[in-house]
């Protein structure tokens, strides 16, 4: 049979990891036949997932058809075993035993003379052990199919480039709005009065307070007409002129003129003490 | 607008520097959405084989697209990790299989097809490694966990989907050879039955 | 013996495959130390030139050799994992809210108006970050430096000037603290803030 063939190296691949011994000499291959030396009965019953797997192996190494599994021989050999391990004072699992009873029940229901008539496949008292040892290898055999799937991390390793974070380390996101909440909270908390409200036109004389003190701590000292664009309109006139008298009178510029209709100077107060 | 080359330069770079696998969708999102699916899998589709002669090489799981080394290499790369993760054990593998093709399956079911106990250290190695979680209970009395395999499970072994798990059929149609025994064989088919 | 193409090949996997960087020891240890380390070294060299056009690049630290994402390319791949974005904190957001709305200001106007010192992290952060400088220094015991808003800080809110700020009218009568102001009242009528 060809799956008896089939079968065989299923047991050589699984049984590598835990090498039987006999009289010391390891054993390369699972027996082929029935008979399994005393020493190596222990070792080999590891090998087994359980009562289905040695089933299943006796049932291969006879090259038996499954689905006309003779009850009478493997019921004895596999009593035969139960003797051996109950002889080595081998723990014996339950299921091993339960198996045992169940092959002795099946042995003897098929020993009763039944009227033909009545006998179809499914009354058939091996049937449902064939059910089950057929789906018990059919996942067998699934299982050594996964695990001969390339595996990450046994067979494989995904790429991970490292990823440079630190150039480009991420900065809080500030909405204009969150200026306009937080300025509310602060008013809400410290009930601030008149002189904390700020206006469109107000911002626009600070703006240019501020880039007026940028422009002089570059040049220092700025002719006055220096300090006023003309092109860009009348409204940015009237608020560079509302920002130079704010910052004069705020004392952070020195506003210097000789004589009259002589030029006007502007220059960072106490500029020169720097 | 990116061209074909930048645009492949920045897919790969992202293939490159993660770990897991990459879904279009999130391929998407790396241009603003201003890219199409068909061009976006045309273009993996090219880098997939501009790898092919090298030691990495691109594919496409269930989770997306990851780059990920050869298996014929691995005998080199473990010479740098000389820790071999675990390999898992017939009882795992079996379990495992059973919750893969059986899904959703209880503990019980499994121990039914594998005719022993599933001991908790099983199920536990399975599920912290992430390849199985419960999906659900049964509506039975102490409303028994069923377990189900997840995509890192798919994406660890290289699948895209439960599909492309080796057949069983196979198994199966070796088992059938022969009639089930007919009424009048059963009982002289078995001279030794005494 | 392998040839330098597969080698480089072997490299290339073995540096992608790994988190840390790897040095030339252990590159070495990849071939069994069959490959000296003046090849190794002209081995690295061809492959960071092979990757020079791409967004990843093959970089030599003190760790070892390690691919990397360009810099120029985060913009895209944050946009796969984007990382939720830090806040200022309150205090932060407060002074930068005084600074932008009342300068020139000192940090002593700062703390007036917060009515709590102002910690100089505060400032460093704003200044770090670009959007506030130091405009010049109040002539008065101690000098205090002056601090204002900046070209960059318009560039990053968004706005061509600081009048698109939010206009702060509403604020005060929502408070309910005065009358909404009448269009006359145009010209800075206000006092500063001492």
């Amino acid at each position: 049979m060809a799956e008896a063939g089939a079968a065989g190296p299923v047991h050589a691949t699984f049984v590598a990891a835990n090498v039987v011994r006999i009289y010391g000499e390891p054993l390369a291959e699972m027996p082929t036949d029935l008979y399994i030396p005393p020493d190596a009965l222990e070792i080999m019953l590891e090998a087994f997932q359980g009562p289905l797997d040695l089933l299943l192996y006796l049932i291969r190494r006879q090259n038996l058809n499954i689905l006309d599994i003779p009850m009478a021989p493997l019921t004895r050999q596999y009593l035969e075993y139960v003797d051996l391990m109950r002889a080595k004072n081998l723990e014996l699992a339950a299921e091993y035993l339960v198996m045992a009873a169940m092959l002795i029940e099946i042995k003897s229901r098929m020993l009763l003379p039944r009227a033909a008539a009545v006998v179809e496949e499914e009354n058939d008292p091996r049937a449902e052990l064939v059910r089950r040892l057929l789906e018990y290898e059919r996942m067998k055999l699934a299982a050594q199919k996964l695990d001969e799937l390339p595996q990450l991390g046994r067979d494989l390793l995904a790429v991970a480039a490292y990823v440079d974070r630190t150039t480009s380390e991420r900065l809080p996101d500030v909405h204009p709005r969150d200026l306009a909440e937080a300025w509310r909270s602060l008013l809400q908390r410290a009930r601030l009065h008149a002189h904390h409200k700020v206006s469109r036109e107000e911002l626009s004389v600070r703006e240019h307070m501020s880039r007026i003190l940028r422009q002089l701590r570059e040049h220092r000292v700025l002719e006055f007409r220096e300090m006023f664009d003309p092109g860009r309109g009348v409204a940015v006139l009237v608020v560079t002129l509302l920002a130079l008298l704010e910052l004069a009178r705020e004392t952070l510029i020195e506003i210097t003129q000789s004589g009259s209709f002589a030029p006007i100077y502007a220059r960072i107060a106490h500029a020169q003490s720097d | 607008m990116l061209n074909p080359t930048e645009a492949k330069r920045i897919i790969e770079a992202a293939l490159l520097a993660s770990q897991e696998p990459v879904s279009l969708a999130e391929l998407k999102r790396l241009f603003e959405d201003q890219i199409g699916a068909d061009t976006l899998r045309r273009l993996l589709g090219e880098l997939r084989d501009e790898w092919s002669g090298r030691a990495i090489e691109l594919v496409n799981l269930a989770g997306g697209w990851r780059f990920q080394t050869k298996p014929e290499f691995q005998p080199f790369l473990e010479r740098l990790n000389p820790e071999k993760p675990p390999r898992y054990s017939r009882a795992v593998m079996e379990t495992l299989a059973i919750i893969a093709y059986r899904q959703p399956v209880s503990r019980g079911d499994i121990e039914d097809i594998r005719g022993v106990a599933v001991s908790a250290q099983i199920i536990q190695a399975l599920e912290s490694r992430g390849w199985i979680d419960v999906v659900g209970h049964r509506d039975t009395p102490g409303r028994p966990a069923l377990y189900a395999t997840t995509q890192a499970f798919l994406n660890d072994l290289g699948l895209v989907s439960l599909q492309e798990l080796p057949p069983l059929e196979e198994v199966a149609r070796t088992l059938e050879l022969e009639p089930p025994p007919s009424p009048a064989q059963a009982e002289p088919a078995q001279p030794a039955a005494g």
